[in-house]
């Protein structure tokens, strides 16, 4: 073990009860970064606080529950503005000049309007719908839908729809897992959300990391997308997908590119990505044929003209300012949906500083976005999804009557198959499996166990969102969206109510 | 000969597009030539049949010539626009003038020729994978921003015609982590990326140099190879494969196993079991 | 007309198990020369030690034979066989019978005709059979100081049964060192501290000139060196040679009975199996003589599948003992002097102090001809494959020299379809 | 016959599997408790092997032709009838025959019974309900005990 002089205090404690730890040696083994020790003379092991990231992989493979990790108060003179994690950063910065990177959605103490938002249900005047008993629709169609529909009748009185329906995408329940790219997570990562989707008849969504030969076989529930960086994009992956996304920007880091470290590209992330292995994989900020609505029009019909129009073209933008705005543009320049990440989105490594400071949460974008686009009369040209931080079924359907037709779930997901949030993704040597690329780590998350986990998830929520229509006395999901009035505000003020567009509760 | 002659004249880029593809793909043609291009979008975009030539006879072909294009070659007796060989996988372009901004962006394979100047962040972000080098050369100028980002392939700037611009404008090769350039030049560009190092070439570089430089005199017949070759060209490399992997916090504090702790070399395994 | 089988030892059982997987009708016949049912043999030094007792020394409960339909006929001694009418004559005068005649006498103690007169003495006995422990156990109370004659696996064996029982033991072997057909000069320095550390006399290089009579008992033993001791009782363990007194000339024999590959001896209809016979040894690459205890069940079953009618080949006898003296354990596989038999013999020795541990292996032409592991057990059968299916050493070398001997080192195909396999580790008898 | 079967490609090498053994074949079955205050510490019957980044469990593969029963030379191992290999302690007398001859290496000195040789054995955990212990307690799937072949 490294003995160096730090200021940083340790994060974790972790206690070992010794009078159940049998030696097996399972923590010591499994921890990949070292925050155990067997001294064998002593026949004793023995914790190394400092390196605990409290990622809790010693406390689910501990045999006899031997381990607790605690987190280490403030040792430090107690100070509501230098807080022990300011502090932290603070030395750590001074320690090296960096940019403190992060993984995983903000923690910081944004509110969270869910929190604060809640649902009707019927009483007396209006029945409710027993889920169980009468149906009970969830199915979700996302793309541009036209703004009549043409019915022509045959000779034989037989009706035909006249108009062009622009492709869509059939989702038997309104939550997508979210673009997490083969490189921020590991194959087997990928192969379990892409089995849960295609057997739960919804979809994952590549990222920006190309789509590897295992996966092409999920095509028809896979969402492409491309990015800035445009790696493993070429024109069989556009047509692999069932629906091509262009990446703009990502909740978690709005305004930034990405960077994926040449330590991670192994093999199978050069073969996916087509770039030499151990390069750092960088996507540039912008994308650099893109610098105005009209340049993204082109990037649009361009995938669209390299796919011969089969596919529907999402965009996906960060909650930002003028949100609003923006997605006006995207829906003009020709999306088939608009992707909006809020700033509590995920990401496999983002600068500290961006992830906690820029961007809006996503309640208040997908209000405004929804209003904007009503208003301009153009919100049946483009589905609208939502990303960033859902964390249970009532967040997803809340958003759904804010105005969103569908949900990307990415943490969420992730925890299914394991993910204990300790937000140290950019390290890739995360223990379970999930984001890192090192053989003996990735071998951890088995995409049997992985899909059956996410599958079931999305079983659960569907059911409770089943379960919440019908207190609501609504039969299907379509008649939630956009419907604001089953809402009510608990403890919200102007002006966010009326930019949230609901009522406060009571009124 | 198996061609079709198009003309482009008032017609929609859909529908030209579209002709191309029905011809290309439904008849199995395998030389399109176009004339009167009036700034029609996507010709060539996502076309992977490996033995078509799309010749643009007369009149300008719009942005995005050749995106995604996975095989086919294509010819411009002109100008061309903005985009072109945008992601483009395979194939070959050749522009008998000049072109706009961000040529070849993320490019994965294939090769483009350039007669004449082009403007700004030409060749971003090029890609390579072992066998797959996409290259592109200018005969003349280029603007700001040459091979930013770049990753792969080799990007040439021969600086043919004679105005008194600078060879490549500013930030050439800034951010670039992997490829190589060659600037026909005796001056060092100002305002170059400082993730690059000069270097005289050696005997591959010059080997690579010839073989594209051949090709581009084949099809640019004014030009000769041997003259060209003549000329001094500096290269320019990337210092290291990441660019900015000391900028973001390394989090050395977690010292990465060496040797996993129950294996055989650490414990005493003829005391435990024998 | 039945099945018989002449012995009833691990063969015999294994034969009876064998029959009876192709052939669950016809009658088999044991005929037993001793008065008990099939025990195990080298159980003998473990019940006089106290280990186990007398009735868990059978090999198999009492309802096997019942189950089975195993007549077996005890205190019965095969005189004569007679290949032509397909008849056993037996000790009563009686013959049976026989549809497939199975040998499977084993081996009969060997004794120099010097001692053969002192056998009827009160205390000297040999150590192989339920009698000779019978025979100590009527005497184990009275008795302080044993001499062994033999330093091999019976005589050490039966010094760690005494030395259990608290008694003095001498051992006194002609050769250089104790355990000479088993173990390597160096290994047996272990065998050799072990026994001292126990206080058994060793005498080697030396053997008994005279013994001094005393009311039917042997007194002192006067040993070729010189050496005079007082002892208790004498236990005669020089080794043994198979029991073929009683066999055909037709059978075709050298010291053991010739078998072929199918367990046949020359005589149709005639099978040997164990001690009694000398067969296709994979190492040494030629028949010869293996009084193992692995081989004989092996020889048994395959002879029996094919005397039920079954076509099933015999791959081999890979020879191996495994023998522990008190806390000194020793396992050895195939060649253990090479030297004697090839010149470019390749030794790879690993020893460590402070655990007693010593390993040597002999490699030949890149092949394991054989080992010796003493105090080194650990997932050492292992080593079999590679002298079974002679793969090569220099490949594997980091494997068998380490302590930590397992799959890992095989490569991913082998050890991947080795460890799931579904039907076991079948090489090793049936090809 | 149902047997183990074990996936490489999914063994973490956390050793759960012998740690589920062990307290299986313990007298409370209890991981502590058995660990620290019973008499005989189990040694487990099954074995993960570890190297870099591979790792796998093996055990017993219960072979058709077993040579450990063929070695075995007082009837302490034994096939019963559903074809398992099982072992009676009662009758062993711990000459490791059946250690020598197995070309699994899958049979290993009982190291904590101190006053007897003995060895261990897997037995597919015989008599337990769910089937073999270790299955349960592999976090990945790697061990899995199902009926293949024929």
């Amino acid at each position: 073990m490294k003995f160096t002089f730090s200021l940083k205090p340790e994060n974790f404690i972790i206690e070992r009860d010794d009078e159940r730890c049998i030696r097996c040696g399972a923590c010591v083994q499994q921890c990949a970064y070292n925050a155990h020790y067997y001294l064998e003379e002593k026949d004793k092991v023995l914790g190394i606080n400092h390196n605990c990231v409290g990622d809790g992989r010693c406390v689910a493979i501990c045999p006899t529950n031997a381990i607790r990790i605690k987190q280490a108060e403030n040792p430090y003179r107690p100070n509501y503005n230098w807080t022990k994690e300011r502090m932290m950063d603070l030395y750590e910065q001074a320690e090296n000049g960096t940019v403190l990177l992060v993984g995983m959605g903000a923690p910081t103490p944004h509110p969270v309007y869910w929190d604060k938002i809640v649902l009707n249900a019927s009483q007396v005047t209006n029945p409710s719908i027993d889920p169980l008993r009468e149906p009970m629709e969830v199915k979700t169609f996302l793309g541009s839908k036209p703004d009549k529909i043409e019915v022509v009748f045959d000779k034989n009185h037989k009706p035909e729809i006249k108009t062009r329906i622009t492709p869509q995408l059939e989702l038997e329940v309104p939550i997508m897992f979210a673009a997490m790219s083969f490189g921020a997570i590991s194959l087997n990562a990928c192969k379990s959300l892409a089995k849960a989707a295609s057997e739960m008849g919804t979809f994952w969504n590549t990222g920006e990391g190309g789509l590897h030969k295992d996966l092409y076989k999920y095509g028809k529930n896979t969402i492409v997308q491309v990015a800035s960086g445009r790696f493993g994009v070429h024109v069989d992956y556009l047509k692999a997908g069932a629906a091509v996304e262009i990446k703009i920007g990502q909740g978690a880091k709005p305004g930034i590119g990405g960077h994926l470290p040449g330590e991670k590209v192994n093999h199978e992330i050069s073969v996916t990505r087509a770039m030499p292995e151990g390069s750092d994989a960088i996507s540039p900020a912008p994308h650099h044929d893109i610098y105005s609505i009209e340049d993204l029009r082109q990037l649009i019909y361009s995938i669209k003209e390299a796919t011969d129009y089969e596919k529907p073209v999402f965009v996906k933008i960060s909650a930002v300012h003028n949100v609003a705005a923006i997605a006006s543009g995207i829906v003009r320049a020709g999306a088939d949906a608009v992707v909006i990440d809020g700033i509590r989105g995920g990401t496999g490594a983002a600068p500290k500083i961006i992830r906690d400071n820029v961007g809006i949460p996503i309640e208040l974008a997908i209000a405004v976005v929804d209003e904007r686009l009503r208003k301009e009369g153009i919100r049946n040209h483009a589905s609208l999804i939502a990303a960033g931080g859902f964390r249970n079924s009532a967040d997803v359907i809340k958003a759904i009557a804010l105005g969103a037709d569908a949900v990307y779930i990415g943490t969420a997901a992730l925890m299914t198959l394991g993910c204990h949030v300790c937000g140290m993704c950019y390290k890739g040597i995360c223990n379970w499996g999930i984001a890192t690329q090192r053989d003996d780590l990735t071998k951890r998350l088995n995409p049997e166990i992985g899909a059956e986990r996410a599958k079931n998830l999305l079983k659960g929520w569907k059911h409770e969102i089943q379960e919440m229509l019908g207190a609501m006395g609504i039969n299907s999901i379509g008649s939630l969206r956009g419907n604001r009035l089953n809402l009510r505000a608990v403890d919200i003020h102007e002006p966010y109510l009326s930019i949230l567009g609901i009522k406060p509760a009571g009124a | 000969m198996n061609s079709i002659t198009i003309d482009a004249l008032n017609l929609y880029y859909r529908e030209l597009n579209f002709k191309i593809k029905e011809a290309v793909r439904k008849e199995g043609i395998k030389k399109v030539i176009i004339k009167n291009a009036r700034g029609q979008r996507f010709i060539g975009t996502g076309l992977k049949e490996k033995d078509v030539e799309i010749i643009i006879e007369s009149g300008v072909p719009g942005n995005d010539l050749a995106m995604f294009m996975d095989g086919p070659t294509v010819k411009v007796f002109g100008n061309a626009q903005d985009g072109v060989g945008n992601t483009m996988n395979n194939g070959k372009v050749f522009i008998h003038g000049d072109a706009g901004d961000v040529i070849c962006y993320g490019m994965r394979n294939g090769k483009i020729f350039i007669k004449g100047n082009v403007g700004y962040r030409v060749g971003i972000h090029m890609k390579e994978y072992k066998d797959m080098i996409p290259s592109i050369v200018v005969g003349g100028k280029a603007g700001d921003f040459f091979g930013e980002y770049m990753a792969g392939g080799i990007g040439v700037v021969l600086g043919l015609n004679n105005d008194d611009k600078p060879i490549v404008g500013r930030y050439c090769a800034t951010g670039m982590h992997g490829g190589v350039i060659y600037i026909r030049t005796e001056k060092i560009p100002t305002y170059l990326g400082k993730e690059v190092k000069i270097f005289e070439l050696n005997e591959s570089d010059k080997e690579k140099l010839k073989s594209l430089i051949e090709e581009f005199c084949q099809e640019f017949k004014e030009y000769k190879a041997e003259d060209i070759l003549k000329s001094r060209f500096i290269k320019l490399i990337p210092v290291s494969k990441r660019p900015y992997g000391r900028l973001y916090s390394p989090g050395n504090h977690f010292p990465l196993p060496e040797e996993n702790y129950f294996s055989n070399k650490k414990i005493d395994i003829e005391k435990k079991y024998y | 007309m039945s099945y018989v089988i002449i012995g009833n030892g691990p063969a015999a059982i294994a034969a009876c198990e064998g029959i009876r997987k192709y052939d669950k009708d016809r009658e088999i016949i044991i005929i037993s020369k001793e008065d008990q049912y099939a025990y195990g043999r080298p159980l003998i030094t473990y019940q006089i030690a106290g280990i186990v007792k007398k009735e868990d020394m059978y090999l198999r409960r009492p309802e096997f034979y019942k189950e089975n339909n195993i007549k077996v006929l005890l205190g019965k001694e095969a005189i004569s066989i007679d290949s032509k009418s397909k008849t056993v004559k037996i000790s009563d005068g009686s013959s049976i019978g026989y549809h497939k005649l199975l040998i499977a006498s084993g081996g009969t103690p060997f004794v120099p005709p010097t001692y053969k007169e002192y056998l009827t003495k009160e205390n000297v006995m040999t150590f192989i059979k339920w009698a000779d422990m019978e025979k100590l156990e009527s005497i184990i109370d009275t008795i302080e100081n044993v001499l062994i004659i033999g330093g091999g696996l019976i005589g050490i064996k039966a010094a760690e049964a005494l030395v259990m029982r608290g008694k003095n033991v001498y051992i006194a072997e002609l050769s250089k060192r104790v355990l000479p057909t088993v173990i390597d000069d160096y290994g047996s320095y272990y065998f050799h501290k072990e026994l001292e550390k126990n206080n058994v006399g060793l005498f080697l290089e030396d053997t008994v000139d005279s013994f001094k009579i005393k009311k039917n008992r042997v007194e002192k033993a006067v040993l070729k060196s010189g050496n005079t001791i007082n002892i208790d009782a004498v236990i005669i363990a020089i080794g043994v040679k198979p029991e073929i007194s009683f066999i055909d000339k037709e059978i075709k024999t050298n010291v053991g009975i010739i078998v072929d590959d199918m367990m046949k001896t020359s005589v149709s209809d005639i099978y040997a199996a164990g001690d009694v016979t000398e067969c296709y040894d994979i190492v040494y690459g030629s028949k010869r003589l293996g009084p193992i205890w692995v081989s004989a069940s092996e020889q048994g079953r395959i002879a029996g599948y094919n005397m039920a009618g079954a076509n099933i080949t015999y791959r081999g006898r890979l020879l191996m003992n495994s023998i522990s003296f008190m806390k000194t354990n020793l396992t050895s596989y195939g060649i253990i002097n090479p030297e004697l038999e090839y010149t470019n013999v390749e030794v790879f020795e690993y020893k460590r102090d402070d655990l007693d541990i010593y390993r040597r292996i002999n490699v030949v032409n890149n092949r394991v001809v054989g080992a010796v592991f003493i105090n080194s057990i650990y997932r050492k059968g292992i080593i079999t494959r590679f002298m079974i299916e002679g793969l090569p050493f220099d490949k594997y070398k980091e494997l068998l020299l380490s302590p930590n001997i397992g799959f890992i080192n095989f490569e991913k195909e082998y050890r991947v379809k080795e460890i799931n396999s579904i039907t076991g580790y079948k090489k090793a008898r049936i090809v | 016959m149902k047997k183990l079967y074990f996936r490489e490609e999914w063994c973490v090498g956390c050793g759960r599997c012998e740690v589920a053994c062990a307290i299986e074949h313990s007298e409370s079955k209890h991981p502590v408790i058995s660990y620290f205050f019973e008499k005989v510490r189990q040694t487990p019957r099954i074995i993960v092997e570890r190297k870099g980044n591979i790792s796998f469990a093996n055990t017993c593969r219960h072979c058709e032709e077993p040579d450990c029963v063929n070695a075995c030379i007082s009837g302490a191992l034994y096939k019963d009838l559903s074809g398992k290999i099982l072992y009676d302690p009662a009758k062993c007398v711990g000459c490791y025959s059946c250690i020598m001859a197995c070309p699994y290496g899958a049979i290993m000195k009982d190291l904590n019974r101190k006053e007897r040789k003995q060895i261990v054995k897997c037995d597919l955990c015989n008599k337990r309900e769910g089937g073999p212990a270790c299955v349960e307690a592999c976090p990945n799937r790697a061990i899995v005990f199902e009926e293949r072949g024929e």
